[in-house]
Order: C-alpha cells, then structure tokens, then sequence
C-alpha cells in the first residue's frame, strides 16, 4: 500500500470531504494561502477551496470555537484549527461550556457537528505554551468526543468520522507525528469512534497507549520481546468515547497493564484508564497498574530538562519489568 | 412617529410588549409561589429593545440571548406555553427542562439560545453570519447582549471578525445602567458603549431604548447595510432594568429617585400613549388586547403548571445528538 | 466551641489575613459594598477595608486573574474571586498557562501568591453553566494547588494558609456549603495543605470523599452503620498536593475503597484517586476500587433531572455494599 | 531632534539599538548552527521601539514582554549574557534553561517575563500597574504586543480595566504590519489599532516605531500622564518585521518591495544619521561604539557557548516555589 505522512493524511481527509460536502469549511490562524497552518496541514487548500472556505482568522481563540459553534448550529460543518493544542485554554469557555453543552441544555433541538484540531506534545524545544498535552481536559467534558490518532491511517479516517458526525469533536494531533509515514489506502475509508485498535500483540503486559506514545511504547515492545517479555499495545484512538472492551479484553488476557500517555501523570489520561480496569477488571488483574507520563512539571525549555520529563522507551520499559 | 410603520405592524408591537411585561409579571408571581426553581432574570422595562429589534427580523433570521432572555423570545415569536414550561422545568418546555429560565432555544424560528455565560453570545452570532453568508442566503443576525458583557473579550473578538469578515449582524447592546449591583461607571470609563465600534471600524449607534420605534428605526438601517454586504452595526439602546438582577435582589444600590424616572419613561406606557394620541388605538381597543394578553399568558400558566416534569432517566440523553 | 457558617468562616479568614497584611486584596465581579459577593462571602469587607482593597470588577474574567498575576508578581498578594466555578473556563490560559507555570518558567526567579476562590457544585437549579464542578482541571497542572474544604473549620484554616503561602493556590467552594455550620476556633489557626483529614473512623470500607460530597458520605456512613458497616471517610482537603498517604493508610486497614466526587466521572478527581491506589496500593485490596460521581452529563435544569445526576446518600450506600 | 535630549542619553539608546540588532543577528547565526534550540522570534527593524520606551522607565519600572523578546530585555537592561545563555538552554540563562528564547525574564530589573501566548501579557501588566497603585509607589509598566495581539479579548479586557482603574500602564503596540502570515487588513478592519483607544477612554496615539526619539517622547508624555495618576496611554509605533516570523518562515507573503521600502527607513541607520548630522557622534566614535558592541556580544556569545546545559534533574525543581 503507498504511504503518506500522518500531515498528507489529515489534508486528504480535509480535502475529500470539503469536496464531499459544500457546507465543511476550515478556520484558523494562518490556515490559508499564506501560510498554510503553522504545521503545514492545511497547505494548498485555499488555493483550491478559496479563502472563503479556508478562512484565516485573527488571533481570537474564542472567537474562533464561537464563531465554528455558532456555524455549525446553523448548518455548516467547521473545521477549526487552534495553532497549539495549549491555546485552547483561551477558548476553554466556548469548547466546554458552549459546544459541548449546547445539544443538551436545549433539549436536543440543536447539533453542533464541529471539529476542533489542534496539535499536543513536547519535543521539539518550544517551552512550557507550546508544548503540553491537555487531552484529560476535554475527556472531563462530557458532550464532546475526542480522538487521539497515532497513524497516518487512523488520522485520516478519523477525521473523516469527525467532520461526517453530528457531535463536537476535539481533534487532538501530535507535533512529532506530522512526519510520520504510513500505510494509508487510496480508496476511501472511514474508521468509527470508539474502536481501539491493537497496535501489537502479546501475551504477558498490556499496553494502553496513545498519540506520539503509541510509538514509543511499540519501540518498547519490540526492545521487550528479546528479553522474552510479550507486549500487546492497545491504542484507544479515541478517548471519548472510549472502548473499554478492548482494553479490558486485553488485561484479561495478560493480567497486566501499564498506562502510557504523554501528559502530566495527576488527572490525566492514563489516571481514568487505570480507575476503569481498577473498577471494572481488577479480578483478573495480578499485579499493580502502572503508568507512565509526564512527572507533573510544565515543558521545560532546555533538551536535556525536556527530554528528562517526556516519557520515553526506557521508561515504558522499566514499568513493564516492574510487573511483569 | 413612524408613519411609515403599518398599524398592524405598530399593534403587534404593542401587543408583544405587553406579552413580555405581563409573562415576567407571572414569572415574578409563581416564583413567590416556588414554583420556578433556580434563579430568574426578568426583562421588565427592557421590552421595546426586544420587540423593536424582532420587528426587523423573518422567521428565518436568527437572534441569540442572554441570561435576561425571556423577552428574547417572546419578541422572536416563541410560544409563550413551552417558554412557560421551560422555566418551571417541565417536560413540555423548549428544552424539556434541561434549560430553564438561562437556557431557552427554540431552533424552528431562528432563536439559537439563551447563554448564561456573559459575552458568550457574541461570537455564536458571529458564526451564524458567516454560515449566512457562506450559505449564500439573506437572514440576519441580531445578538442582545448587556453593557456588562460588553467589557468581556468576547465583545472585541466578535465584533472584530464580524466587521473583518463584513457579516450581517446587528450587535445589540441593551444598557440596563447596573449588571448586577455594579453601575456601568464602576467598570469602565465610557459612557456609551456604541463608541466603541470605532475600534472596528464600523457604525456605533445610541438610541433610546425606551422607544420601541426609535429601536425598530435604528436596527432597519443596520440591517439594511448588513443586507447590502457592508457589515455590522452596533446599536446600543439606553434602558433600565425596573427590577433587580435576580430574584433575590433588593436592588439597594441604586440611588434614590433612579427607579421612579426610569418607570415615568416605561415604553410600554410610552407606546401606549402615542398609540392613543396618534388614534391608532381607541382605549376599548387597547383594553381589549390587553385582556387577551392576559387571557393567553393565563393559558401558559395553566399549561405549564399541568405539564408533568420530565423523567428522571431523561437526565441521561441528549448529551451527544 | 462556637459554631459558625462557612460562609462566615471563609469571610473571617479573609478578614484577619487583610488585617495581618496590608498586601492582601481582593477583587471579582461583585464581591464590594453594593453587593458583597455573589454568594455573600466578601460581604462587609469593602465596609472594613475601603474600595481600593474590596475591587469590584468589570465582567472580564482572563483581565481578572491576569492582573492577580500581575499585581502577586510584583510583591502583593491578591485573592481573586470568579463568581461561579464555570466561568474559569474564560480565564483558563491566565490560571494555567501564565499563574501556573511562571515560577517554573522563570527559573524560580518568580513567586505567584495567588488565590482563586470559586464557588462549585449543582443543587439549586442553575443548570449547566452554573453547577458544574471542575476540580480535575486544575488538578492536573502542575504549578498550582488545588484546595477543596469541606467544612468551615477547613475552610477558614485553609484560606489562611493559601493566602499566606508563596504559590497559586486555585480554592474551591461549593454553594451548597455555604450555609453549613461548624465548629471553628476562636483563636488564630492554619491547616497546612496536603493533610488529609479522617472525618470519620471505620474499619470495613473507606470512603474518600470531597467538598459537599464528604457531608453525604457522612450521611451515608451512619445509616450503613446500621446494617453493621463500618465506613472510614477521609477528607482529602487538598487535593493538590494530594495527601496519598493518608489514603492509603486507610485502605490498608479497609482494603475497600469508594471515591465520591461531585464532577463528572470521566477523568475526574475520583479518577486520580483511583489510579493512585492502583497503583501502589492494590495488594491491599479485597475488592474492585468503586467511583460514585457525576455520570458524564452537563447539568441539567429541572429539579428531577438534577437530584437524578448528583451523587447521593443511595448511590454512595449502593456502591459500598456492592464492596463491603 | 529632541534638544533636551542629553548627549549621553542619545548615544545610550544609539548604543541599545545596536546591541539589540548585533545580539539578533548573533542568534540567527548560531541558530544555523544548530545552537539555538527550538524556534526564535527576531526583533530586528523594531528596536527604536523597545529603546524609546525603556529609555523613559528606571529600573524599578517594569515592562512585560512577548514571544519577539530580546529586545526588550537588552532595552530594559538585561545582562547580554544571561540573555543569550538562556536562549541556548543554558544553566547560566536568565531562567536556568527552562524558559528560553519566548520566556526571557530578570525580576531584579523589572522585567517581568516575556509570555508565548499571544495576548496574554497584557492583563498581567495591567496587575503591576494596579500593584504600584496599592502599594503607592511611582513606577510605571510598559506593556509591549503586536498588532495581531490586539484582536484578542485579553487586549480589551485589560485596557478597559487600566483606564477605568487609571492604573500607571503604558500600553506599546509594535504594528509591524504582520501576525504570521497574516497582514493586519485581513485580520481587522481598522488601520490604526491606537483609534481603539476611544473604546476606552484614554488616549490613544500612532507614531513612527523606526524613530527612536519619536517613540521616546510619545511615550514620555504617557508617563506623566500616568504618574498624575490619570491613567493609561495606547500608543501604537508603526514598524515592521525585518525578518521573517520565525526562523523558518521565508515570509513570501510580503508584497514585492515592501521589504525594502522598510528597510530604508531602518531605525538604526536613521538614528547614526542623526547623530552624524547634528554631530552629536563623529565617525570615528561611532566606529569605536560598534566596535564595543560587537564585542560585548561576542562575549556573550562565548559565555553562552561555554556554559553547561543544565542537568537533567533539575527539570524537576520550581515546579512550586
Ligand atoms: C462570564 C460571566 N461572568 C459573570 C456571570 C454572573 N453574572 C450573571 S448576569 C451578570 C451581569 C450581566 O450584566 P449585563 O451584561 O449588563 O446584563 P444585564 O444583567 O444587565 O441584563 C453577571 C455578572 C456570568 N453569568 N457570566
Ligand atoms: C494566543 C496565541 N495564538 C497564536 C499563537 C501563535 N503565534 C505566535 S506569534 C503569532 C503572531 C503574533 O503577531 P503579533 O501580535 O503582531 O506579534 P509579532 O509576531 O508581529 O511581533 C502567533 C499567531 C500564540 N503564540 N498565542
Ligand atoms: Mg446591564
Ligand atoms: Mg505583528
């Protein structure tokens, strides 16, 4: 199969279904034909849809979720972008008390089928505003989904999902995924919410893993299967909904797990996934969850400071060992 | 006085105001009755804002509210019996008592919803526009909001991209003079808030708000221009809020003799004059609408004091579409 | 002792630490001589203090806490108020990206000595964007503390210590709490932060519980008495820091544990708890960790719909038993 | 040109002009060798602005600062050594390696931090000035952004709040005519940010940002203003990006010429123009005073170059302090 960039694939999945669908149209900060999105997604897109559906926007992140809010509850499809995934804490107010909450304070008389994107992560040195990864947020937010692609293949299809539904969705990517190659079909797909997909298999450790980690923890896996150590890697996809029967199937398979997510450790992702299996599957499990995320500081600058909080292979593997 | 205005045109008006004062009348009453939970914030002296702005605008146009919101949609042309319903809770009401009194929508004319966080309305009406103008069709968008939200970021943002983008929405700023117990010169240092449109490089508009025609005049021009392609318009009309914030406010902070101008320049009472010195009204006439006034807000009393309250397990839907 | 209200204990709190500093003000919405404060806290203080140390301000709640940071930084120490929790959704980025993450930023050449004091909660019918409880949010950054008193002896105590310590601290209210009496000291006192506090000894089943929550759980606690069930409840009170070990004393005794919180389940407070004792407590465990919170709904209106979604006595008995 | 000026004062802002300039053009090398970690915001074109303001503040004075900070920190005093150590993640930096190039910050000399987060210095300014009021002290703070800042919420709720507060804040928008890619006209509608003073009540003045004397005196007549405690001064100083917005960014959005257009009216060049007419400086001290400059940075430089990166725990401490 050809492969493309997790980038190429989020812009054909734009691409198809603004051609698709006339009332699917992008917003954002430098999403058009000058720039291109900061991380280039949007690229060539305003030279073949037009400024008025790939609309550049002023620095107004409120404005922004508002304006795509207000959009999308009269009968358009927005696609909006928020340049990094830490500025939607100026727009928190519009994504989690006004599109996640309009369906269901009026009573289901209104959608609001809106996608946000934005990109989350460390690793590339731009310091504690440009660097966190905020996903628990928004997975608190009852109202809206969240995906977490970590493919080319699942970002595409992904999208595609979001930008098709009736509900918001927070679209979270990953700096460090953009380049990222991948298999990705030519024909046209879609992949559904809340089906995790197993990224390995194995028999001894579960891992839970998403984004960027998904990565990290398969590195992890290959390094642990020459220490005769199987790692099945589970990878949500989305969190919102969240398909606990997989992650469950898989613990009751390995009797393990280890929690991998790239945000800070206290509330975050891998903390609801440890509570669901500690809620929901503990019987079959035989030794303590783990997780492993970002030791609760802010992104720090310095690349021997920013390595030292990111979660890396050495880390996954050590809390693999440590139960298996 | 607009002669231009139809004689329906100026009855329905009246007749709408009427509806508004009246329903918050019975608000203010089943609230002593606790029958209304929560909290309510009545329109009360603020209804010729309303109604003369809906008086410009289609079904197919849309408006977006506020906590103060139940004029909104009376003047918008909700049915007065699910508003009821809304605000006591019950399963009958716009939103199936998910809402409540901050919460009204009623999507089938255009009323995209009350807001109880304060400015964020704004942009809401901003993506309406642009959907309006991406769509290709002719509606409008007015969006109330108080002088208090105007101080929010929202206000710059909404207004901002709505100019840039040359959107067709009518930015209503109702001065009431007090969000909540703090008086407009406590929070800012203007004293109209439609100067501020210089910062967006479009038309700012005082009116009188008290002055149904005086609204309805102000809000065609800005829709007129909106229609035209040429934008935005903010209009702010100087009114007073005739009772407290919410229920629970004695209101002691207002000075003396405040509230009795304010009432001497009620718009219902001033329409209502003019409708006689202008002959358009005889005073059976206006009695008579005035008892069917009273007859149809009775109906939605009785209709939603009947309505059941929902289910409990209700509590569970609508939280994805 | 004498017995006053929350309320009152949070307003004697600020009152001695206004005295005691003449860098301590405060400012929100409000919260002066014509109104006293949405919930009445700050009431009589700008009487005491003067306008200039009582601010009302405009309905600009980033420009708010913005300016707290500005003014904790150069050497006051300011205890903002935002009127209802929900609405720190519009000052999200000035909470946790700037008051949060300063100290780190800057190398710790900066001290932020911020309060931010929020009513949360549902229970009077003010729908959704009133009556949410968002705790988990800030939680999950790093660089602020989270307080959650449950009483006034807590209440007052601990608004003490946030305003005299050297970090933000983001403290939670609940509405429902104000009018609640309770014994508080005459005399000057503090509660450090990060100790928990066992609100009531058992030996079956412990019971972590928060705000108003710990006031069901006592509740709930005393009926199950009855049916001879002896239920631990312990109050965290911070929850940032997070006394883990308290908790954890306390299911090594009960090898039980029910977390009850008043936010939405997914990712919230009860989510972090959970994940902790997982984690490193679950060889003490006899039976699957139980989460009583708030089943992932915005809050709805109507008196039924709303008494259906909040934890209660029943729902915390049921899971108890479910364990015990 | 300012008579009054002293001599010592030119030549000192002639001098922070160019260290400014040579610091930047340091960066750009050593970020293509790969020295510089993560992305850099040049300030080079705009640093009449940066020295016509901190030029009017002591070092008790504060300023707060944006993503495109170095000037401002020279300006205001910074240890070019620090500075630079910081940008390259050093232990030695301002901030111990945590912050780098977008998070400069020297508490000790008023600088109270540059923020990445567009907007989001401005309330924090305006809590200083509030800080100097309560504390009743005779400081000021300037508060630096762009012309893209401008459109965000926090610009407004800040201003609002510093005028209706009358706080010591001198509010400098940097128009350099771009966010980004993004010209101004397809961000706002108007072409002077400072017309949004009106919004607010205060003053709102545009002058030439590439005249050194010119920003120095606008801002000059905002202190005093502010220290009769009569409240803010927007003054936005007309500019331009020299460079692209970021390192990787070849800025091809510009129109054919601009840059050119813009570099002729450098404000270092204008400023040595100046003083070589007036004779306040001849050639050859000119020529002695970049020769000090550039040694000066090269110092810098090596310091920097020299200094350990941090170790690794340390990313763990000043979470609290
Ligand atoms: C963002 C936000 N801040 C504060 C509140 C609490 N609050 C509700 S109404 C109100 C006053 C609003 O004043 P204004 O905009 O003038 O409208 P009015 O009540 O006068 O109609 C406040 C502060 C809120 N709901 N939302
Ligand atoms: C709130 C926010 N939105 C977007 C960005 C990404 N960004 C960084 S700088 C910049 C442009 C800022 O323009 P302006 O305020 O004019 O300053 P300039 O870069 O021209 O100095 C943008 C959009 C950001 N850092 N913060
Ligand atoms: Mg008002
Ligand atoms: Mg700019």
């Amino acid at each position: 199969m050809r492969k493309i960039t997790y980038r190429e694939a989020l812009r054909e999945a734009l691409r198809e279904e603004m051609r698709r669908d006339p009332s699917v149209f992008l917003l954002g900060e430098d999403i058009g034909r000058y720039w291109g999105g900061a991380f280039k997604v949007t690229d060539g897109l305003a030279e073949e849809f037009g400024d008025e559906r790939v609309r550049d926007t002023p620095i107004s992140e409120s404005a922004i979720i508002g304006t795509a809010v207000g959009a999308a509850i009269t009968g358009m499809r927005p696609v909006a972008e928020i340049m990094f995934g830490d500025l939607t804490a100026l727009a928190m107010d519009q994504i989690a008390n006004q599109a996640a909450k309009i369906c269901y304070m009026f009573g289901g008389q209104a959608k609001c089928p809106l996608v946000i994107r934005t990109p989350f992560g460390a690793g590339v040195n731009i310091a504690s505003h440009h660097s966190q990864s905020l996903e628990a947020w928004f997975m608190h937010v009852p109202g809206i989904n969240v995906a977490v692609p970590s493919t080319p293949n699942d970002a595409k299809g992904l999208l595609k999902t979001a930008i098709r539904g009736e509900n918001p969705v927070f679209f979270c990517e990953h700096k460090l995924l953009y380049p990222i190659e991948g298999e990705v079909p030519e024909e046209e797909y879609t992949i559904p919410f809340g089906v995790a997909d197993v990224k390995r298999e194995g028999a001894d450790v579960t891992i839970v893993a998403t984004l960027f980690m998904v990565h990290k923890a398969l590195n992890a896996a290959a390094h642990l299967e020459k220490e005769d150590i199987s790692v099945e890697v589970v990878d949500p996809r989305t969190l919102t909904p969240l398909d606990k029967q997989a992650m469950m199937k898989s613990v009751k398979k390995t009797g393990r797990i280890v929690v991998v997510s790239e945000d800070c450790k206290t509330a975050g992702v891998s903390a609801e996934i440890a509570a669901i299996i500690a809620e929901e599957a503990i019987d079959y499990l035989d030794a303590p969850i783990k997780r492993v995320a970002e030791p609760d500081t802010p992104i720090p600058f310095s690349p021997p400071l920013e390595r030292y909080v990111i979660p890396d292979e050495k880390a996954i593997i050590k809390a693999v060992k440590e139960i298996a | 006085m607009a002669q231009n205005l139809e004689r329906e045109k100026l009855i329905g008006m009246y007749r709408k105001m009427l509806e508004i004062r009246l329903f918050e009348e019975k608000v203010f009453e089943l609230y002593g009755q606790n029958l209304v939970p929560g909290t309510i914030h009545l329109y009360a002296g603020q209804e010729a804002i309303a109604v003369g702005v809906c008086s410009n605008l289609g079904k197919d146009d849309y408006i977006t509210s506020t906590h103060r919101g139940h004029g909104h949609c009376i003047a918008k042309g909700a049915d007065l019996k699910r508003t009821m319903a809304e605000i006591l809770g019950k399963e009958t009401g716009y939103c199936k008592g998910k809402g409540g009194s901050m919460h009204i929508a009623d999507f089938n004319i255009g009323m995209l919803g009350a807001t109880a966080v304060v400015g964020a309305g704004l942009p809401i009406a901003v993506g309406a526009g642009l959907s309006i103008k991406l769509r290709k069709t002719d509606q409008i968008v007015a969006c109330f909001f108080g002088e208090g939200a105007s101080n929010q970021g929202t206000f710059h943002e909404s207004i901002n991209l709505a100019s840039t983008w040359k959107l067709p929405v009518i930015f209503v700023c109702e001065n009431n003079l007090y969000a909540m117990g703090t008086r407009q010169s406590i929070a800012m240092n203007v004293e109209n808030i439609a100067d501020r449109a210089v910062a967006y490089g479009i038309p700012g508009v005082v009116v009188d708000g008290n002055d149904v025609l005086a609204v309805y005049e102000a809000v065609q021009k800005g829709v007129e221009r909106a229609k035209k392609g040429e934008g935005p318009t903010l209009i702010e009309c100087k009114t007073y809020r005739q009772k407290g914030h919410s229920r629970v406010d004695p209101a002691k902070y207002r000075p003396k003799g405040e509230v009795e101008e304010w009432l001497a320049r009620d718009p219902i009472k001033r329409l209502k004059e003019k409708l006689l010195q202008t002959n358009t009204l005889t005073k059976t006439e206006i009695q008579r609408i005035e008892k069917e006034v009273v007859t149809k807000i009775e109906e939605a009393v009785k209709f939603a004091i009947e309505s059941p309250y929902p289910s409990s397990e209700e509590a569970l839907e609508d939280v994805y579409a």
